[in-house]
Parts: C-alpha cells; structure tokens; sequence
C-alpha cells in the first residue's frame, strides 16, 4: 500500500492562534480517512490548505510523492483531487444539471472553447445525468439548484465529486445539517463510493465515522493526537480524555 | 417605447412645421455646474437685447433656444447638433469655452449655419481653421493677456510668475502675454480644469511666492477665479506679489468677493475690451436695464452676447429673410449695429477690431464693487492670427 | 429550446423597431433621430460588452468608459497625423487600420490593467478599474499634441470598403450591424463552455477553483474580450462625434455604462440595449424640458435599483423565464 | 529645492490630507461597519460647505455656523442611511453604487435649485484672516493652520471615539462582526444611522474648512470623493488608521507632485514639455500609487482583521 496523500510538520496560525500544529497525516491508496475533533480543532483550515486555498506556514503537503504545497488550487483539481463543501457551495444560479454538468467540463481540460453551446455537448449531458441518477436526483436535473432541499444538495455534492473521477476526495462534513433519514441515506452513499476512491472525511457525526472509516485521525487544537482503526481510537484514553471526554 | 414614439413623431412634426417669419437662434452656453454663473449672465443679456428689440429682427420674430453644454465639449457638441438638426436654427451663437466651440465647429458649419461666437476665441479658429460664416463679437484669446503684457512693461514689471488652467484658452492666454511681455518669466503652473478643476491653489502660491517674482499674472474665469482671489488675499501676497489677471475679476466674481468682505482685490488691474463704464448710448442703456432688472453689473460675457444678438438681428433687419446666406453673410461683416462697446467692425478673419482697456476695481456711487476704466492700452487691435486665415 | 420564449419574441421585436424606425425619421426629415439611434446603437454594443463581465461574470467593472475612450482615441490619433503630419507610420485615415487599432489597444490595455484588477475582489475590484480609468483619463489630458483637455477634433471619419460613414444612414447601418453582431458574439460566448466557467465563478469562485478551473485566467479573458469590444465602440463613437476628449472616458461615463446594463437586465441579451434605449431617451426627454434634469433622472436610477432589481426584462419578463 | 518651499508644500499637503482623512474616515466607517459603498458620500461634504457658507451669512459669524451646520449635515445624513441607504444594506455592492451614484445626481441637483449656480464664497472672521510667520521665509494663512489643527483634532477625537467609548467598541465589534454585535442585544439600526451620520458630519466638517478657501460649489463633493476612495483603498478599506495613513500620504504626494514634479521633469526633458506633462501626471500620480499598492497588496496597507 502506498500513500496518496501525505501530511508532514504541517503549521499554520492566524494571529498567533495556532490552527494547524506539527500535523502529520498520510492517506492511504483506496483508504477512507476519517478525521475527526471538537468544533474549533482546524479541521476546516486543514481542508483550506490540502486544496490550496490557505497558504501553510510551513510544513510539506505530497500528493502520489509529488510535492503540492505551493501548488495553485486549480492545478491540484487537475492532479485528481476533488472536494465537497461544509457549507454547501454549488451554482445555485444555474440548473441542477448545469452544475454537474460543468464539474464534468473540468475534467476535460481547459474550458476556453467559445462557440459550441454548452448545452448541445450530449457526452456531458448524459454523464452528468448518469450521475445524478446515482445520488437520486435524476429526476430533478433542470430544476434551478436553489430550488432543492439542503439534503439533495449535499447529494450533488457527492455527485460532482464522483464526477471529477479524482483519485482523492476531500468530503468536509457530507453530513452537516442532514436530518437522520438523509444521514442514513448519505452513510449508503458513501459506503457505495468506499473503495473507489481514497478518501479523507472531514466529519462530526460520530456513527457514521465509526461506520464508515479505514482509519481514524483524532484533531485536538490542530495536532493530530492519535490514528488507528475505529476500535484503536475507540480505546485510546488520550482521545476520550481531550475528546470524547468532553461530550 | 410606444410613448417615446409618440413623443418623437411629435417632436418632429413640430420641427417640420417652422415658421418661415421667425428667425431662430440658437444659444449655447453653460447653465449648468458652477460654471453656470457666467452662462446665467450671458442668459440674461441675451434676454435683455431680445426685449430691446422688442422680440423683433426687421420684420421677423426673434427666437432664442438656449442650450446647456454642461461645461463639457462633448455635451456642447451634442446640443449643439440638436439645435442644428432638430430645432434647425439659423444661427448658433453663445460659445463660453474654446473647446466646446471647437469642438462644435464643424457641425454649424457643415449644416450651413451661421457661428457667432459670444466669448470663446481659440487662435485656430481666428487663424487657420477661419471661416466665412463664423464671427466673433469677442476677442481672440491673445488680445487681453497682450494687453495686460503690455501694461506689465509700461509699468516697469521685470519678472512675472503665471498661472492658468490647462486648456485651450487658458493656454493661448499665456501665449498672450508672453507675446508682448518684454521681462521674464520665471515660473509657470498651467492647473487641471473641467468640471472637476483644481481650485486650492495653495502649492502653486507657495511656489510663486518663492520665486522672488515682480508679479503675478492670472486667468481663471468664473468660479475659480473668486477661489483665486481669495487665497490670494489669505496669503497676504497683495504687497509683494501685485496681481494682474485678465478674466478673473469681474462682474460675476465681484459681488462674491464683497460679500465676503476680501479688499485684497480693490484697486486689482485687469485688462477687457469693454467696461460698464464706457462711455455711449448702447452701454448705458444695457448696464443700466441690467442693473434694473437682474440688480446687478453686466459682465464682459453679458456685454458680448448682447451685442451678439444685436448683430444677428441687425443683418436679418436688413436682408429681411434668412435663407439668402450671401446677403446675410455680407450684411453680418458690415457689422452695422449699436456696439455697447462704441465702433465695431470685423477684421478680415471676422474677428473684432477694437480697443482694449486698462480696468481698475473700484466703489461705485452705491457702495457697490465693480471695474472703470483707467486708460486704453491698445487702440482699433488686430490680432496676431488674422493674417494666417485665407479666407 | 425549440419554441421562441416571449423573450426572444422581444429582443426580435425591439431590434426590429431599432432597424426601421430611425432611417424613417432621417427620410421624414428628422436626422436628429437618426443621430440619436446611431448613439445608442454605439453605446448599446459598450454596454453588450460591459454586461459580459459585468452581467455574466460578476465583475463590476467601474472604469468601461475608458475603453470607449481608448477606442476612439485609436482612430482620432492616426486621423489626427494624417491631417497635420508627424508619426508617418501611424497616419492614417483606413479604418481597416485604425479599428483594428482600437480593438488591439484595447485588448491590450484590458490584459495589462486586468492582470492587476482581477487579484482584488468585491470592492476593491470596483475601485482599482475606476482607478485605471481616471489613470489614462489624466495620461489624454497630458499629451498636449492630441489636444490635452481639450480633446481632438477630427474632421474626416474612417475609409472603409463598401460603407460610406460620412453618410449618417450609412454610419447607422455600420453601427446597428455592429450591435447585432456584438449581441451574437456575447451570447455565443456566454453559451459556450467558456461561458458556463464565467458563470459558475460569478455564482460561486471557490468551487469553480476547487473542480479545477483557473478563474483567474477565464475572468482575464473575458475582461480582455469585453475591453476589445468596448474599444469596437470607442472606434465607432469617435467616427460618429468627429470630436474625441477625456470626458469620454470621466468615471461618471462609466457609471452610465453600469446603469445602462443593471437598468435593462444584466446577463440577459437584450438587456443592455433596453437599458441604453431607456437611459438616452429618457435622459434626451427630460433634458428637453429642464436643466434640472438630473433631478428627476437621479430619482429615477435610484428607484430602478431599489425597487426593479432584474431592470426592465425583468418587469416585461413572462412568468417561468428566468436568467439565461 | 528650496527649504523653505518644501516645508510649506509639506504643510499644503498635510493640510490636503487631513481634510481628505475627513472625508475618507467617514467613507471607511460606513464601509467597515454597515458594509455600504457610498459615492454619494461627497455629496455630504459639498452640503456641509453649503450649510455653512448659508449660516455664515446668518449669523455674521463663520465658528457658530460650523457649529450650527454640523448637527444638520448630521441629520442629513441620517435621512439618506434611512432612505437610500438602509434599504440598499441587504444588496451587493453593485447595487451600492448605482443608487448612490443616482443619489449624487439628486443632491448636486437639488443644491443647484436652491443655492443657484454660482456657489458662495464664505468670508471668515478677521482674526482668521492673518498670516502666520514661522520664520523670515516662512508666512503661511492662518486658515490653512486652524485647518490642519481643526483636522487632527477631529483626528484625535475619532481616535478616542473609537478605542475608549461604548459606541467605539460596538464599532469596532461591528466592523470585525456584525453578528456579534447584533448577539450582545444592541439595537444594530440605530448604531449604523448613528455612524452614518458621524460619517456624515465627518465629510460636512472638511466640506466647511475648505469652504472659505474655494467656496462652495457645486460638484465640489465629485472631485474629493474619487481621491477619498483611493485613500481608504490604499489604507485599507474599513481601518481607521489606514485612512489616516492613507490621507496623508496622498495629500503629501499630491501637492508635492504638483509643487516639484516638474522641477524633477526638466533634469530630463525640455523645460516646455515638463511644463505641460508634469500637472498631469502628478495627477496620475496617486492612482499609480494606487494601483501599485493594490498589486502588491490587494487588501490595502492596513486591512482590517476579519471581517
């Protein structure tokens, strides 16, 4: 087995707040990653610089042992790295179709093709529609986005990153804000796309971390505290005193 | 849209149906932004030889359309192609700033029209670019600030310090003086103008002060020119640095400068070719119908127009119709009218031949500041350009 | 998409009237009309342009009536030196030449200022165009040989094939052809791929950065089309004045251009021709009656942003119909 | 160079920068706070000068009517963030400076109508009216020195307003966090028209000190307002002490680029071409600085923390 992604001696503070310290995390080929901890932890910030958006201060970031640290977001999208957003962030503007559509389009190259409608391109449309049919959402695909529930655009938000064919997924809380039935329905979905794709969860819902999870890294004030297998963290009496602890 | 169509076919048959015993006249100036205050005076003088005519040219009716040109050369064009091609005058007069009257030239001309030009003398215009059917009842640019230049020397003035807002007659005006001025010059700030002309001045009094100059020598017009006035007084430069301006202190910027109390200006020189002081029976008939009915003195602007309109309805009275243009163009260059500036006759660019004067600020009988006249400096003035039109 | 929407009926309808009314008020002896359509036209393809990044890609562009100025500049200059000489390689009176100059500058200028522009974001992109605006407002007003403040009058109009621009019918046909064919172009482009990248970046950056586009390069792009194309209309308005100056390109010229858009109906086609429709009638309207014009004209633009907030497509629009 | 010359320029240019910092505090207090772009801003600045030019004729007395025009250039701006500018809050920027910019044609429009076009010059007391000799060579108006002491006072006092009262710690509150502020129970609409107003009076004060040097005319609000935002863009829009920063680097650069580019010029060109370019470029000059600030720093100097 070798490594995706790893995280060396990462650091980064915002005015003397510390909101990634000395993190050391590796991601597995094939591996669902789970990182879990307390609201305030930098699970967020950690997420911001895997994709680009926050600079480290220091520390290495290595995608398949090529160094992305420095690397524009944009690039790393083209490397095989896909993200879903905490806060739902899709074109609530445009249709639903439109939108996975156009994660599609990414993944052909550059976009700077001026004549052809968007529209009339079928390969996009039909692959979009395929994916939007295994989130469950086929039947709502030229609806406005805006139009959709909370819960069907999560799902979207799956479908655009199973549409990126990334390599590594990058889910920031799938099931952030979901009712029970919706989360049980995401845990379904991930547990289909498990596997697939190597993945690190970002996620607050502790069942379905513990359900869905290879291993599971413990974040406490931005230093990873402890790794292992569900039952490992389960045990581990650093984790349930800084952590579980407090629940 | 169906209401803006509406309007239009209105409009246009309004415009289709004029009247063939008027004659039109179409009058650009600036009515609003600060400068406003010089166009409401040329407004009003326009009005006053309306009525002195008795809103008669012969037997033809006299109509003025007045016409904003925002301070801006582009929106003066723009009015000024309305009037020709939607009001269809017959002549466009008015024309405060040189670069709107350049700007707008070409599409009076083009349309055959007559151009009277009320105040704006741009040496292209008195030169090269000359036209048979464009007149000035002005001056070109040049001649006051050769005046003055000329009032420097007899007055012994060794070094001048000059300041004017960068344009086209701002320019021409320090063209002027250092055309006569025999001393040297040795500073020289030419000032953002427009609509959002620079009026804190403080930096370049600073600088003339510095320069160790005789004097100082300044054109800024309208608004700008009491700003001047003002910080000038402020700086306590009256003793050392003697100010001498052409088209700065005047009428408009007078009473201002009274009400705010700054005497700095009393006694301050400028040169013009005409005065409320001047002594004929058209001058007094304006600045006293003036002063009755606006309360108070006309300005070189008002006095300009006035006579614009005096001309125009003095070749229509004569040619009795406004479609012969030979005759017209012909009896405007005879120029046979009551000048409130005395004699008038063009030159051969239908540019003014006319004296120029040394004014001095001064009390009148009510306590109120206006200019009189001290001597001529130049006598029947030709201006330096006339000789390069061919006309 | 096979049916015309009513929109579509409209934007056909209005481009229709556009054609044939001002070519019946010139022959009916009304040339003012005429000149006031040609105007439009030309300030309808600037505004086609602005409503591009503006409209589509979210990038409020304060400083577009810079390109308008660039534009027209770029064929009052070789104008200028083929009149009174000086700059051989550059006097000229072909538009073949002096329009493609125009949009090359242009172009040029929006690549440049863009570059900068497009780091900032939110306000501050507002402002830095406004910024570079006034920075080659002040950059006119010094080159004293082009006529400073003052501006440039050029008395003869660009030579070009076929078109007789001298002939106000002609020089309207020229520009309301260039109208059209702005419109197409803008809505080609915003339709293609291309076109849903700058669209999915005005509605959410972030994402389109994370899927892997470099919104960066797409939204420069688009600025330097949507500068081209201004400049197109810079070209075409100093034909049409003969007489060019740096008020053109004042920033209160490209607060006009932005109403024009947002009072039609940003990212819609036929919004920024409604809005230059309604903003130079009104505007010829009410200044006809008062100097105080402005008075009833502010209140009127503040009564679009605040109560008809998808302009006036968006109060014509039938139900159903949302933004392209 | 003469020394002389340059220290008096200095004190022209900080004279020009305390009065943009009026202008800009104001600007960058709505922004920073209500999230608001207000082009209508100098619109407040030239009914400031109005105001008091009016009550100076009243009152014979050029002090009372700035006191007495401050609180009603206040008022005003209360009546424009409850009318124009409140509604327009929940909106985009865009949308900001659309309906301000209309808002500009209406009050410029509107002073028009009632002040006539020619604008009033405001004559100032007698003991204002002296110079002031630093040393042999160095006389400057005394006016020019009530106004940089008027502007660091004003200066000071939003300093103090700022970091050691109640209102300038929901201020501050306010501008890192709306939320917060809403969540501590404080009436957050008063608190905006409350700023909106000291904004206003801000930019009404320099419009009153200025006055009496230009007077007050119309349009005067468009030229300052332009400037004030490269300043608070420079500073960084919504830190006070950027704007201060900001002000004074501007109003330095601008009246020392007026005063000495084109001494600076003719080491390189001919005296007649420095003459002609040099007014020009240094009014290119604070948008050069401009952009090259925002290239290198797209937030501005001083940018705010978090907002």
């Amino acid at each position: 087995m070798s490594a995706v992604l790893e995280i060396s001696g990462l650091n980064k503070s915002f005015g003397g707040i510390k909101a990634t310290d000395d993190l050391n995390l590796s991601v597995e080929t094939g591996e669902l990653h789970a990182v879990i901890g307390p609201n305030g932890a930098g699970k967020t910030t950690l997420i911001s610089q895997l994709t680009g958006m926050q600079k480290p201060d220091s520390g290495r970031i290595r995608f398949k042992g090529r160094d992305i640290t420095g690397m524009a977001p944009y690039a790393r999208a083209h490397l095989g790295i896909a993200r879903s957003f905490q806060i739902t962030s899709l074109i609530l503007e445009m249709s639903v179709l439109d939108n996975i559509a156009l994660a599609l389009q990414a993944r052909e190259g550059h976009s700077f093709r001026f004549i052809r409608p968007a529209h009339s391109l079928t390969h996009l449309r039909s692959e979009a529609l395929a994916l939007l049919d295994r989130v469950g959402l086929a039947d709502k695909a030229e609806q406005p986005t805006v139009a959709l529930s909370h819960g069907e655009h999560r799902h979207m938000e799956i479908a655009i990153a199973l549409g990126a064919q990334a390599e590594l997924m990058l889910l920031d809380e799938p099931m952030a804000g979901l009712g029970i039935e919706e989360s049980a329905q995401m845990v379904e979905l991930l547990r289909d796309i498990k596997g697939k794709h190597s993945i690190l969860l970002i996620e607050h819902d502790m069942d379905a971390v513990f359900a869905l999870a290879d291993r599971i890294s413990v974040l406490v004030y931005g230093h990873i505290i402890a790794t292992g297998t569900p039952d490992e963290i389960r045990g581990n009496e650093a984790v349930q005193h800084a952590y579980l602890g407090e629940e | 849209m169906k209401k803006f169509l509406t309007l239009t076919l209105a409009a246009g048959l309004m415009s289709t149906a004029a009247w063939a015993e008027t004659v039109k006249i179409g009058f650009v100036t600036t009515l609003t932004t600060g400068a406003a205050v010089i166009g409401k005076d040329m407004q009003n003088s326009v009005n006053l030889a309306v009525e002195h005519l008795g809103g008669k040219a012969g037997d033809l009716d006299l109509e003025v359309i007045f016409a904003d040109d925002g301070f801006a050369p582009e929106t003066g064009k723009q009015a000024t192609d309305k009037l020709v091609k939607q009001d269809d005058v017959d002549f466009v007069a008015g024309y405060i700033w040189s670069h709107v009257l350049l700007a707008s030239r070409k599409s009076v001309l083009d349309a055959g029209k007559f151009l009277i030009s009320a105040n704006a003398g741009p040496s292209q215009i008195a030169g090269k670019l000359c036209d048979q059917d464009f007149f000035s009842t002005s001056w070109q640019n040049d001649q006051t600030p050769m005046a003055m230049g000329e009032v420097l020397n007899r007055q012994g003035v060794k070094s001048l310090y000059v300041m004017a807002p960068n344009y086209a007659a701002g320019k021409d005006m320090v063209a002027g003086v250092e055309r006569t001025f025999k001393g040297e010059i040795v500073g020289k700030d030419l000032t953002k103008w427009g609509a959002d002309a620079q009026l804190d001045f403080s930096a370049e009094l600073a600088k003339a002060k510095a320069s160790g100059a005789d004097g100082i020598f300044v054109f800024y017009p309208g608004a700008a020119g009491g700003a001047f006035i003002k910080q000038y007084d402020q700086a306590g430069l009256k003793d050392t640095l003697p100010l001498y301006s052409v088209f700065t202190v005047d009428a408009l910027s007078l009473p201002k400068l009274q009400a705010a109390n700054l005497t700095g200006v009393m006694g301050s020189r400028t040169t013009q070719e005409w005065d409320p002081s001047l002594d004929n029976a058209a001058n007094k008939k304006f600045v006293t119908d003036y002063k009755a009915k606006y309360g108070a003195y006309p300005s070189y602007y008002g006095a300009q127009s006035y006579d614009a309109i005096m001309l125009i309805a003095s070749a229509v009275a004569k040619v009795g119709n406004t479609t012969d243009k030979d005759a017209l163009r012909a009896a405007l260059k005879e120029a046979d009218f009551e000048s409130v500036r005395g004699k008038f006759k063009f030159g051969s660019n239908n540019f003014p031949i006319e004296n120029f004067y040394l004014r001095e600020v001064v009390t009148d009988a009510d306590g109120t500041w206006t200019t009189k006249v001290v001597e001529t400096v130049f006598e029947d003035h030709i201006d330096s350009y006339a000789a390069e039109c061919k006309m | 998409m096979t049916s015309m929407t009513r929109r579509g009926w409209m934007t056909v309808a209005v481009m229709a009237l556009l054609a044939i009314l001002p070519p019946v008020f010139y022959l009916t002896g009304n040339p003012f009309y005429l000149d006031l359509a040609t105007r439009l036209s030309i300030l309808g393809i600037a505004a086609v342009s602005l409503n591009l990044i503006l409209g589509y890609g979210g990038l409020v562009s304060f400083g577009h009536a810079a390109f308008v100025g660039l534009g027209a500049y770029a064929v009052g200059i070789p104008a200028h030196h083929w009149l009174y000489g000086g700059m051989d390689f550059l006097a000229t009176t072909s538009g073949l030449v002096q329009i493609p100059l125009a949009v090359a500058v242009c172009a040029l200028f929006a690549l440049v200022t863009g570059a900068v522009c497009l780091r900032t974001k939110g306000v501050y992109f507002i402002m830095i165009t406004m910024a570079f605006a006034q920075m080659i407002y002040y950059l006119i007003v010094s080159i004293e040989e082009y006529g400073g403040d003052d501006g440039l009058v050029i008395d003869t109009r660009s030579e070009l094939p076929f078109v007789n621009l001298d002939n106000p019918l002609q020089l309207f046909g020229f520009s309301y052809v260039a109208l059209l064919v702005a419109m197409g172009l803008v809505r080609m482009i915003t339709r293609s791929r291309f076109g849903m990248v700058l669209k999915g970046a005005k509605g959410n950056e972030e994402r389109m950065v994370t899927l892997g586009f470099n919104v960066y390069a797409y939204r420069l792009t688009a600025y330097v089309i949507s500068g081209a194309m201004c400049g197109f209309a810079g070209a075409l308005l100093g034909n049409f004045t003969t007489f060019i100056s740096p008020e053109m390109m004042d920033w209160s010229r490209s607060g006009e251009l932005m109403f024009m858009v947002i009072l039609g109906g940003a990212a819609t086609t036929l919004g920024p021709i409604l809005g230059s429709i309604a903003f130079i009638v009104v505007e010829e309207i009410l200044s006809s009656f008062t100097i105080y014009w402005h008075l009833p004209f502010g209140l009127m633009l503040m009564a679009v942003v605040l109560y008809a907030r998808g302009g006036l497509v968006g109060l014509l629009r039938g139900r159903g119909e949302d933004a392209e | 160079m003469d020394l002389s010359l340059l220290i008096i320029q200095a004190l022209n240019g900080v004279q020009l920068g305390l009065l943009l910092f009026l202008v800009a505090s104001g600007l960058t207090l709505v922004f920073g706070i209500l999230d608001f772009v207000n082009l209508a801003h100098g619109s407040l600045y030239m009914l400031g000068a109005f105001l008091c030019a009016s009550l100076t004729f009243v009152f014979g007395n050029f002090v009372l009517a700035v006191l007495v025009a401050l609180p009603l250039t206040g008022v005003i701006g209360f009546l424009v963030e409850r009318f124009v500018a409140r509604p327009l809050y929940a909106r985009d920027h865009l949308d900001h400076v659309l309906g301000t910019f209309g808002l500009i044609l209406v009050l410029d429009t509107l002073a028009h109508l009632i002040w006539g076009p020619a604008g009033i010059a405001v004559p100032l007391p007698e003991w204002l009216q002296g110079q002031v000799a630093l040393s042999e060579t160095l006389v400057i108006p005394s006016f020019r020195l009530v106004i940089i002491g008027a502007g660091l006072s004003a200066a000071a006092g939003l300093f103090w307003l700022v970091n050691y009262t109640r209102l300038g710690m929901l201020i501050r509150a306010g501008a890192s966090n709306r939320t917060m502020v809403s969540a501590l129970g404080i009436d957050i609409q008063t608190l905006f028209a409350l700023v909106f107003a000291l904004g206003a009076m801000l930019a009404g004060l320099a419009g009153m000190l200025i006055a009496p040097i230009t007077e007050a005319s119309i349009g005067m609000g468009n030229n300052i307002i332009i400037t004030a935002f490269v300043v608070i863009i420079v500073g960084g829009i919504g830190s006070m002490k950027g704007a201060f920063i900001g002000a004074l680097l501007i109003g330095l650069i601008d009246t020392l680029g007026r005063s000495f580019l084109d001494d600076l010029f003719k080491v390189f060109m001919s005296s007649d071409a420095a003459e002609t370019s040099a007014p020009a470029v240094s009014a290119m000059l604070i948008y050069i600085i401009m952009a090259l600030v925002l290239s290198l720093r797209p937030q501005g100097l001083f940018p705010p923390r978090t907002r």
